[in-house]
């Protein structure tokens, strides 16, 4: 059954130093404020998981929380470049990051693999891509009934992840809609999950058939309202399209970021609500 | 009607689309591209994106590849786990529809690094859903801006394959997908030739001459017999179009790129 | 596009003799009245799929249209046998039915695998037992990364897949609800589609991430109220557990069962609403 | 108070799933038991069906394995497809609830045939989702009324796997569960020895003779050294069965077997 905890406690608790953390969120409901936490509470040598890294994940990586990243498209959508991403794997800033990655349906393949409690899963892709070359992740296996040739992938078991949603009861089952990305497959493959949630309400009152995590596959539930900005919660708010944009700025230059992120993030004695500080944030970048 | 070389490059991946088409589309330019389409000549076109929509029809560009309204205004909305493993890999989509940072003479893709893979020059973004587009649709349309950076005699990373070697390679390594079929830029239109499925000239736009296209090639390019030259866009055409970009950078602070 | 159709025309054009084909719906939704039509239409040498039999296929078996049977459970849930299975297996009547089977979790990979383009799937079963002794569908596969073996299923890729939904929209568009079984799993495995429906509307309106079949993935959409009847449709009307029980009784001999086949499903001249005929029924058993 | 044998079974088996625990039920008996558990001393208790719902607290017994009000009383109904990959075998299960044909003194259940396969003298309906249960769920619970036909020397066939041939066979043969825990009948309950893993009578029901049960195995029978008289079914318990029975014919027309 999952506990109803603060943030600050649920990471402290359930995030270690060198745990295999996957944040999930495919641009809907990327949990910003829970990555945040991790951030303020200095993890170290993370291995971070995550299909796009997006802006959350450039945070960490150029805060230091991580030493190996697996993911699958690591741009700023829509913008360009993932510039301290970019910096920590052109220029090993702040630390020499390792990185393993695969496409997108291979990462989907490695999460549902280890949702389903398998070794691997199974594909066609990467036939004639350089991918196999730079990832032994990527093996082929053969048909026994065909013979013919198809990619097998690893199973993804993340010690945490790490999802926001946009609502909980109060014994903890988590309502997820909207565009619900890879959010039930990181959670069911990973031994420990903690949901951030916009609100905590007496009945979760599901619609038929929808993304509904069970209290019971769930450690812990946190309040965090605003928790997924500058990316959204539909029915909440929408993405910050203008942040996304300031932040292709603010994260061109070191002493910007490590300024921003002091006055934004670490400058905050716990979770916030970093949506509503927005208008602060504007003018500090 | 004036217009410009950006223009003329999406409106003709646009005309592209039959009507009634299954599209996975990428961000950027083809989502550009394929969403004058839908607003123009296709109404019937399905645009599904990676992010889970299947059936989208935004009246905004959307900024990034999973943006709330492309599922609000969607028939439904899959997880990415079943958009990539019933839909896609399933053999669902008519048309794959993909941007690049590079292409090489057979079509095929880098959007991973510049430079060598463990010490890049540039860290582009990687591999996405290209790859199993590029590897399981129909048919693949990519778009980009044509220089003598993105058009390359050789890959520094295959991250997606569009002909190989050339010539039945696709079929010799078990994709099941069609391949590349155009690549649309803003100098002209290219298609594989029928046998070798090197990228040729069979488009050019108005205006624009054959050596400026050839500059702009990192390859020796064939050009075809029946060169024509690309119809100019319609006053509809750019009429819809500057029309959803004015909606778009109002709706985001800016166009997506 | 889906093509609004009469049930007739619909079963009449896309439902051959020799055919596999796939009428699905877990307890909810079962296809009785396209099972009907099929019946109605003398279709020969089908090979029947579905995970639970249940009464249609009990009643298909029966009146002679199949000479094959992929199946995990052949039972009458809660009541007991299938008569007219068990007759077909045991006495041969009125056809030798050629048997293969797989448990629900097989089959579920077999119609995932043709949903998703692949050749096979894989899944944790079938070790210890004695099924893969009497069905060479089920074979074995190493890990490439761990070495562990793991049952290989071959994919199923029904020529038609026929199920019956709550409602349709005029273009085509369809949405289940409640339990929704591996419907959507048998559709996107078949060649061909046919959809019978509580009703068709002017706008679906699915609630957010609903089972929705597309227009573009379904041959012909079929209006048929009371279509899963004496199974049921939810937001429609119940299972009639008596029914069940009562089918029992009717199928235990040949002679009774064929006299009401002949009364019920072979003398309507077209699909009918079976269930607001139950009434009648229960005189004829 | 005055019981059955039938009742005494369902309440056993009942009172050997603890509260919060989750639990994967099979139709029938198990059914019965698991729902008068969760009515009783484990209002937490977590049903999933095979069917989709996950959560479910029907007021009355389900006749068939996807009855509507599953559904209804639900945290959430996923695809029969995700019940079996992501909840079963992906291990989110605690405890198997299974009924069964015949069962042999390692707790192998068939449910296939009586008789040889090809040439059956009784086609019984199968697999269903057994095999599976029994390979992936934590531990398995099975409850089946104890006669000569149904407890046997040898299957005709193994439709799924308890403890095999005895001793660390699960382990050996890889499967990931840890098998059956206690077998729940009419005259007793049998767990498997800790090492070698065969049925042993722990507890008999009360008026029950071992001669009995000893003539209703077809093994010859281990006993434990310190068996128990199972503790007689509770006014709560039987009263809450019964009215759950009654619930259940007044909806259905019967009680389901």
């Amino acid at each position: 059954m999952a506990r109803i905890l603060p943030l600050a406690d649920a990471v402290s608790e359930l995030v270690q130093d060198g745990d295999q953390v996957a944040c999930e969120g495919f641009t809907h409901l990327i949990p910003f404020a829970a990555g945040h936490e991790i951030i303020r509470q200095e993890r170290k040598n993370l291995t971070l998981v995550r299909m796009t890294p997006d802006l959350i994940y450039d945070q960490m990586i150029g805060m230091g929380v991580a030493n190996k990243l697996l993911f699958s498209w690591g741009g700023n959508p829509g913008v360009g470049s993932l510039h301290r991403l970019r910096d920590a794997i052109e220029r090993q800033w702040p630390t020499n990051l390792a990185v393993e990655e695969l496409s997108h349906a291979g990462m989907v393949q490695a999460y549902m693999a280890g949702a389903a409690g398998l070794p691997f899963g199974t594909m066609r892709g990467f036939t004639g891509t350089d991918l196999p070359k730079v990832n032994a992740r990527i093996k082929s296996i053969t048909c026994p009934f065909t013979g013919e040739n198809l990619a097998a992938i690893p199973a993804i078991r993340p010690d945490v992840a790490v999802i926001h949603a946009q609502k909980a009861d109060r014994t903890g089952n988590v309502l997820i809609w909207g565009i619900i990305g890879v959010q039930k497959e990181a959670a069911l493959a990973s031994k420990r999950v903690i949901v951030t949630v916009e609100e905590i309400v007496d009945r979760l009152e599901p619609p038929p058939n929808a993304c509904v995590l069970p209290s019971w596959v769930v450690s812990a539930v946190c309040l965090a309202p605003g928790g997924a900005y500058p990316s959204y919660a539909q029915g909440y708010y929408d993405r910050d399209n203008r942040f996304y944009q300031l932040w292709d700025k603010i994260s061109r230059s070191r002493e910007q970021f490590l300024h921003w992120m002091k006055v934004n993030v670490l400058a905050a004695s716990g979770p916030v609500n970093f949506r509503e500080k927005f208008s602060n944030m504007e003018r500090v970048a | 009607m004036h217009y410009s070389a950006d223009e003329i490059m999406t409106v003709s991946a646009a005309r592209m689309l039959r009507n009634g088409a299954v599209c996975f589309v990428g961000i950027g330019l083809p989502s550009k591209a394929a969403n004058l389409a839908r607003l123009t000549h296709a109404p019937e076109l399905v645009l599904i994106y990676e992010s889970g929509p299947i059936g989208a029809k935004p009246s905004v560009l959307p900024l990034s590849i999973g943006d709330g309204e492309l599922c609000t205004t969607a028939d439904t909305t899959v997880s990415t786990a079943e958009i990539f493993t019933f839909w896609l890999q399933g053999g669902k989509i008519d048309v794959g529809f993909l941007g690049a940072a590079q292409i090489d003479r057979f079509a095929n893709i880098n959007t991973t690094v510049i430079g060598d893979y463990d010490r890049p020059t540039v860290r582009l973004p990687g591999a996405g859903g290209a790859p199993e587009i590029a590897g399981s649709a129909g048919e693949v349309f990519i778009v980009l801006r044509q220089t003598q950076k993105t058009f390359v005699e050789r890959l520094d990373f295959v991250t997606s394959v569009g002909h190989g070697e050339g010539g039945d390679y696709r079929k010799r390594i078990g994709l099941l997908g069609g391949g590349p079929a155009a690549v649309i830029t803003d100098l002209g239109i290219l298609r594989p030739h029928p046998t070798s499925k090197e990228l040729t000239l069979t488009n050019i736009h108005p205006g624009v001459a054959i050596d400026q296209v050839r500059a702009m090639t990192g390859w020796s390019l064939s050009f075809s017999s029946s060169l024509e030259i690309t119809p100019a866009p319609t006053t509809e055409e750019l009429a819809v179009l500057r029309d959803l970009e004015q909606r778009t950078a109002t709706a985001h602070g800016a166009a997506p790129v």
